[in-house]
């Protein structure tokens, strides 16, 4: 019983890590960039649909994480945009750019701390606290939320990219922006529509988060755990991304019974350098 | 008028690279080591404490430099390295009776064997080394957090000796700084004549262009191992004298935020310029002090200083001033 | 000409003269004023300014106080900066701060080498008492007194035989947990489990598993409020029924709000809960606070209203024993007996401890409920 | 050429990426102080192969022989020293150095002063520094832009940058300089010059194996060629024996039929198109 509430609670966790993981490998594929402010793009993703409750109370839950998306994937366009297009285009270090990265994520959680205050803050609304009973077993009510929205998404994703033009023209652009130029594809707006999309997903991954704990300014520290999913499940790999949450998530879980929960922080990254000695590149990685 | 276009064509030509390239270097190490030495001195009191603090975090951010900015090592767990060194030392001083400076030592060392042990442990390049960096920092955290038997757990260390050298005990602020002042003196010139060098120039290869360096004979990955050890150990040596400005030592001064505070500093003062290193220190550790009432503004504004340096200054305040010292040269002639 | 320079002069002297007489005493207060903990600081702050309106109205007679904050960020650096500051630059004669026990166990060392006087508000750490510094004193309980009244509590008052002990781990959860396990094996209460966890955590289901299968009479926890709400929370969500004994937290807010109704039934012995202290000076407070704010003083107010009072009256003692010296106004602070102060009578002991009641809380029907004030 | 003694020798060299073998039993002879051509189509394996002999990527099978010492898998450096260097298709240049300083990186190998040597050795450093910065200078001037020393590298040109290039491999001293690509982006007038400095070159004694795109420039300046197709040899012989080889006419120059396509794929390299 305790065993399978611990395994579920480590699924809907490693769900959020997955998603802001995601998020990490398309931008990773899409500009070759490491955004060191995916996890916070998921922190203001979160206040975002935080003072979406309070400002529409009544609004269904099921419409204010697609709203909370849209609105920081908007802000994730225009970060693209603004700061990190001219950057790249300038040809700068990689080293450059994840200190802008850097830079942007001090930035949003500072920022939102200014917003919304230092204080944390827990969605007004049943959800938070109610909980379902699943075959005799206790689930909090957001749980099937998350796992919707984590399979519709992947389910989108998967349409976006194979199915229509622009994930073609995205996929192209990430495997090889010379080529794709050549074929006519806009790679400033694929890179800015890359980054905007993984902020959206972020920002889902937060609003889903915050009935499970509660919504403060320094929530982007999930983002670098998440980063450390992506990168043991193979940086750039989607399906790579999703394993690595799942890695994460239930490894703290049971881990942090299993070793000490004392170095229960440490064990992400433990888990990701020892996979990293294993395996250089990743779970899912093509090279060996 | 044609010559004497041409001659200020040489002229900010000649001011690039090369001798002058040294000459200029020099220039700006004597007037930096100039303010160093004179202005917390003659201003004393709490200007001597802050003179304290610059000088240590000015140590570590040449030590981040020559690893981010010279070598394009992004380290993002470097405050793990001045608390290896921080520990070390102290230790040594309060439980062994080692004198200061064998502690110094001892503390450069643990740092960049530490610093060894993570380049050789994580052996990876690019994006991977820069997140393993990230995971090395909060172990070594909650290391020193955890392991209360010899560091005293989240409770710190307190009762920190005073620095002994040759026998003598340095009590006061003013000795501590002569000490501090000397060291980063001292490394600041090596570190200048480092990178006017064969290993200097291997170094911004490697960070510039990896494969090109490799084709030019550069043993890429003896020289990553050198720098990562060389910027840990400088970390270390930075990290044995704060317990002595603060007189007490806490995991909790060496935290992500500090790794990234030390990173700010070098982007702001300008990636790969060691004079940049110092003065990123200065202002990070200077202007929230002037700035009190603003103080729950301090991380926003260092976010915005961070971002809007790096778009509008890229090479930051060093490389703004050397340019607009150019440009004024060219106006002169 | 002459005459103009003269009778300016002699504005200067009379300036002079005033100042003389009616002295503004620069005091530093520090505290986590930003940050994930930055209710502590900027609560005690305001609680110290709204005693500080009062005091600046005649508690020194025409001697003012002129209060300088500065903001630690619950580091130790940062704080052992801002302290140093205050004393080399502002000449503070006393500080009033930290809020965090990290950020006041820097801080101590600075006020213990220019030999300044310090009074903390919220610092329980018992470390900070025990480190030698003569100049330090608190009005907050130590974390030994805390969790000793927790535990004598909890076996004398509630009958319980057993508990499991969780703690947050770092130096305000620590020193909690072991005078906790210490005074718990002296009076013979049964330890079944004690578990550190990160300060960052927020996954607690593997370790309320264990504390579950343990099946302790109480849950006792010495953490922060974030931790205890999602303590509880996780508690509830998976059908773990327990007495909660969550510290401080109870009396905040956020801990309701993310607890959500697994708050209920907690328990928590607090710094101080408005309405307890039925005394003249204790209802003084809750009513003028309540004319200005419109809602009772919460717990971090009240001990920085208390510290700043218990300041001012050394230094009141010491203008009347001679003169506002920081040796004075350290002597004074240490020789306070019984003052009345709003969160109770308070008593500094040689040690720098304080002899304060205790109220241990109860939340019923989503309000704190004083079940008993420990003495 | 008067001497016909082998420097560098292939035999049977593999590589494989994944399924795809790029390089299949590569087998080349290239004599001393010439100059060799390396053709072939697009993905035919060229760049690969110079990868396999500077030694950017290790060969699954077969030997690289180099001045009698088999360097099949030392390390990059370890094949500078031996003297070996390359270029690369697009030029890979230290960005934010100064031109000088990016010809004075190739004298990294013919420095001794070591990290404590660097710090603390005055005088031994400062007369390494002015050999380097003189050798630097004297490269820089060999290739014809001694008046762009002190330059940063950011302000020159894309034929600049590639003759910055070449001037940082002189500056290693090599014996065999393999150049990819290099008149590709260069004009008419400076790809001449380029032919005049590798004719010198090779005059001087240097050995340097091309591969190459424009057909006129190879077929004018090599001695050998060797054709490649889909990672295997097609054929190796002179420039005469090249154009009249059947085989290269038809896998290479494209059969009559659609030879438009394949030559402009020839020239331009057009991007490969999945």
């Amino acid at each position: 019983m305790n065993f399978s509430l611990q395994l579920l609670s480590g699924l809907a966790v490693g769900c959020i890590y997955s998603l802001v993981a995601v998020g990490f490998s398309m931008v990773y594929r899409a500009m070759g960039l490491v955004n060191f402010a995916q996890g916070d793009l998921m922190m203001i993703g979160a206040f975002i649909g935080y003072s979406i409750i309070v400002n529409l109370p009544g609004l269904p839950f099921w419409l204010v994480v697609p709203l909370a998306a849209a609105i920081t994937a908007c802000l994730g366009y225009a970060v693209a945009q603004s700061a990190l297009w001219p950057a790249m285009q300038r040809g700068a270090s990689q080293t450059y750019l994840v200190l802008l990265t850097l830079g942007i994520g001090i930035i949003l959680s500072n920022g939102a701390r200014l917003v919304w205050g230092a204080n944390p803050l827990v969605y007004p609304i049943p959800l938070t606290h109610e909980t379902l009973r699943i075959w005799d077993y206790p689930v909090p009510a957001v749980y099937p939320f998350i796992a919707l929205t984590m399979v519709a998404l992947i389910a989108g994703l998967n349409v976006l990219f194979t199915r229509t033009w622009i994930g073609l023209s995205l996929r192209a652009a990430a495997d090889d922006a010379q080529t794709a130029s050549v074929m006519g594809v806009n790679h400033r707006l694929a890179s800015a529509i890359s980054f905007a999309l993984a902020a959206g997903i972020g920002a889902a991954a937060g609003v889903l988060y915050a009935p499970i704990t509660f919504v403060s300014a320094d929530m982007g520290m999930i983002g670098i755990k998440a980063f450390a999913a992506a990168v043991l499940g193979s940086l750039g790999s989607i399906p790579g991304s999703v394993i690595g949450g799942f890695v994460i998530g239930i490894g703290e879980t049971l881990g942090g019974q299993l070793v000490s929960s004392e170095y229960q922080d440490s064990l992400a990254f433990l888990l990701m350098i020892g996979i990293l000695l294993i395996k250089p590149t990743g779970l899912m990685g093509r090279k060996g | 008028m044609s010559t004497i276009a041409k001659e200020a064509h040489t002229a900010s030509h000649q001011s690039t690279s090369g001798v002058s390239r040294h000459r200029r270097d020099w220039a700006a190490f004597a007037v930096i080591v100039g303010i160093l030495w004179c202005l917390p001195l003659s201003l004393g009191g709490f200007y001597l404490y802050l003179g304290l603090a610059v000088a240590i975090y000015a140590i570590s951010a040449l030590g981040l430099q020559i690893m981010v900015g010279l070598a394009g090592q992004l380290s993002l767990g470097h405050a793990a390295f001045m608390g290896i060194g921080a520990y070390t030392s102290v230790l040594l001083q309060k439980n062994a009776g080692v004198p200061f400076p064998a502690a110094l030592a001892a503390a450069a060392l643990a740092a960049a064997a530490a610093g060894l042990l993570m380049a050789q442990l994580i052996r990876l390049s690019g994006v991977y080394f820069k997140i393993a960096t990230f995971g090395f920092g909060v172990v070594v955290h909650q290391i020193l957090s955890n392991w209360t038997a010899l560091t005293g757990g989240s409770a710190g260390v307190r009762a920190i000796p005073a620095i002994g050298v040759l026998g003598f005990q340095i009590e006061t602020r003013t000795g501590l700084f002569v000490c501090e002042a000397l060291t980063l003196t001292l490394l600041y010139a090596l570190l200048i004549r480092l990178s006017h060098g064969k290993i200097g120039r291997a170094f911004r290869a490697l960070g510039q262009n990896e494969a090109a360096a490799r084709s030019v004979g550069i043993a890429v990955a003896r020289y990553r191992m050198m720098v990562i050890t060389l910027g840990c150990a400088i970390a270390g040596i930075a990290g044995a004298y704060l317990p002595h400005l603060m007189r007490f030592l806490s995991p909790e001064s060496f935290t992500w935020y500090e790794s990234l505070t030390c990173l700010i500093m070098i982007t702001l003062g300008g990636l790969g310029s060691l004079p940049g290193a110092i003065i990123g220190a200065a202002i990070l550790i200077v202007a929230p002090e002037y700035l009190r009432d603003f103080a729950q503004y301090k991380m926003f504004a260092f976010g915005i200083l961070l971002v809007a340096s790096m778009i509008l200054l890229p090479r930051g305040i060093a490389g703004a001033g050397m340019s607009l010292s150019r440009g004024k040269r060219m106006h002169a002639q | 000409m002459i005459l103009t320079r003269a009778s300016l002069a002699a504005t200067v002297l009379l300036s002079f003269a005033s100042s003389a007489m009616a002295k503004d005493f620069p005091v530093g207060f520090f505290g986590p004023l930003s940050g994930p903990a930055a209710a502590y600081g900027s609560e005690s702050l305001s609680g110290a300014q709204f005693a500080l309106e009062e005091i600046n109205a005649g508690y020194l007679g025409a001697d003012k106080i002129k209060l300088i904050p500065a903001d630690d960020t619950a580091s130790p650096g940062v704080a052992a900066q801002a302290v140093q500051r205050m004393i080399d630059v502002d000449d503070v004669v006393a500080v009033v701060g930290g809020s965090t026990s990290a950020g006041t166990a820097a801080a101590i060392e600075v006020t213990k080498e220019a030999k300044v006087p310090q009074l903390s508000p919220l610092a329980v750490d018992s470390a900070l008492t025990q480190a030698r510094n003569p100049w330090f004193a608190r009005i907050a309980q130590s974390s030994t007194a805390w969790a000793e009244r927790t535990a004598e509590w909890l076996k004398n008052n509630k009958g319980a035989r057993s508990a499991y002990l969780l703690a947050r781990n770092d130096n305000f959860g620590v020193p909690l947990a072991e005078a906790f396990e210490r005074k718990a094996k002296e009076i013979g209460l049964e330890l079944k489990g004690r578990i550190a966890y990160e300060p960052s955590s927020r996954e607690f289901k593997p370790t309320l598993a264990s504390v579950a299968s343990a099946n302790p009479d109480y849950l006792v926890l010495w953490g922060y409020y974030t931790e205890a709400g999602l303590m509880a929370k996780q508690m509830a969500e998976m059908q773990i029924k327990l007495p909660f004994y969550v510290g401080s937290a109870i009396g905040i807010d956020q801990f309701r709000d993310i607890a959500g109704p697994a708050a209920e039934g907690t328990y928590g012995l607090l710094y101080y809960l408005a309405g307890s202290i039925e005394t003249d000076a204790g209802k003084h407070f809750v009513q003028k606070w309540n004319e200005r704010y419109h809602r009772a003083p919460t717990q971090y107010e009240g001990m920085g209203y208390d510290a700043m009072y218990v300041l001012a009256g050394a230094m009141k003692r010491a203008a009347a024993s001679g003169g506002v010296t920081k040796q004075k106004i350290r002597d004074e602070i240490f020789s306070t007996r019984e003052f009345q102060g709003a969160t109770g009578p308070i008593t500094i002991l040689p040690n720098g401890d304080a002899e304060r009641p205790l109220p241990m809380a109860e939340l019923v029907g989503g309000k704190v409920k004083l079940d008993t004030l420990l003495h | 050429m008067k001497s016909s003694q082998t420097i560098l020798t292939l035999r049977g060299v593999t590589r494989r990426f994944g399924g795809l073998v790029a390089v299949n039993k590569l087998s080349i002879e290239v004599k001393e102080a010439s100059i060799h051509g390396l053709i072939g189509p697009n993905g035919a394996g060229k760049s690969t192969a110079f990868d396999l002999i500077s030694g950017l990527t290790s060969a699954d099978a077969g030997e690289i022989i180099f001045r009698g010492e088999i360097v099949t898998h030392r390390a990059p450096e370890s094949r500078v020293a031996a003297g070996i260097c390359r270029t690369f298709q697009t030029p890979k240049l230290f960005d934010e150095m100064s031109v000088l300083d990016v010809v004075a990186t190739g004298r990294h190998l013919h420095n001794a002063l070591g990290l404590w040597g660097s710090m603390f050795s005055i005088a031994r450093k400062r007369a390494e520094e002015a050999r380097t910065i003189s050798a630097a200078r004297e490269f820089l001037t060999t290739v014809g832009l001694g008046a762009k020393a002190d330059a940063p590298v950011a302000d020159l040109s894309y034929g600049e940058r590639r003759l910055v290039e070449i001037a940082r491999a002189l500056a290693t001293e090599p014996k065999l300089l393999l150049l990819d690509e290099v008149t590709s982006g260069l004009n008419p007038v400076e790809t001449a010059s380029v032919g005049e400095l590798l004719r010198e070159l090779v005059r001087l004694g240097l050995t340097i194996m091309l591969v190459e795109h424009d057909m006129k420039f190879v077929m004018g300046l090599c001695d050998d060629i060797t054709v490649m197709n889909y990672g295997s040899v097609i054929a190796q012989g002179s420039p005469g024996e090249i154009v009249q080889n059947p085989d290269v006419v038809a896998a290479y120059l494209g059969s009559p039929r659609d030879g438009q396509r394949s030559r402009r794929s020839l020239r331009a390299d057009a991007p490969a198109c999945p």
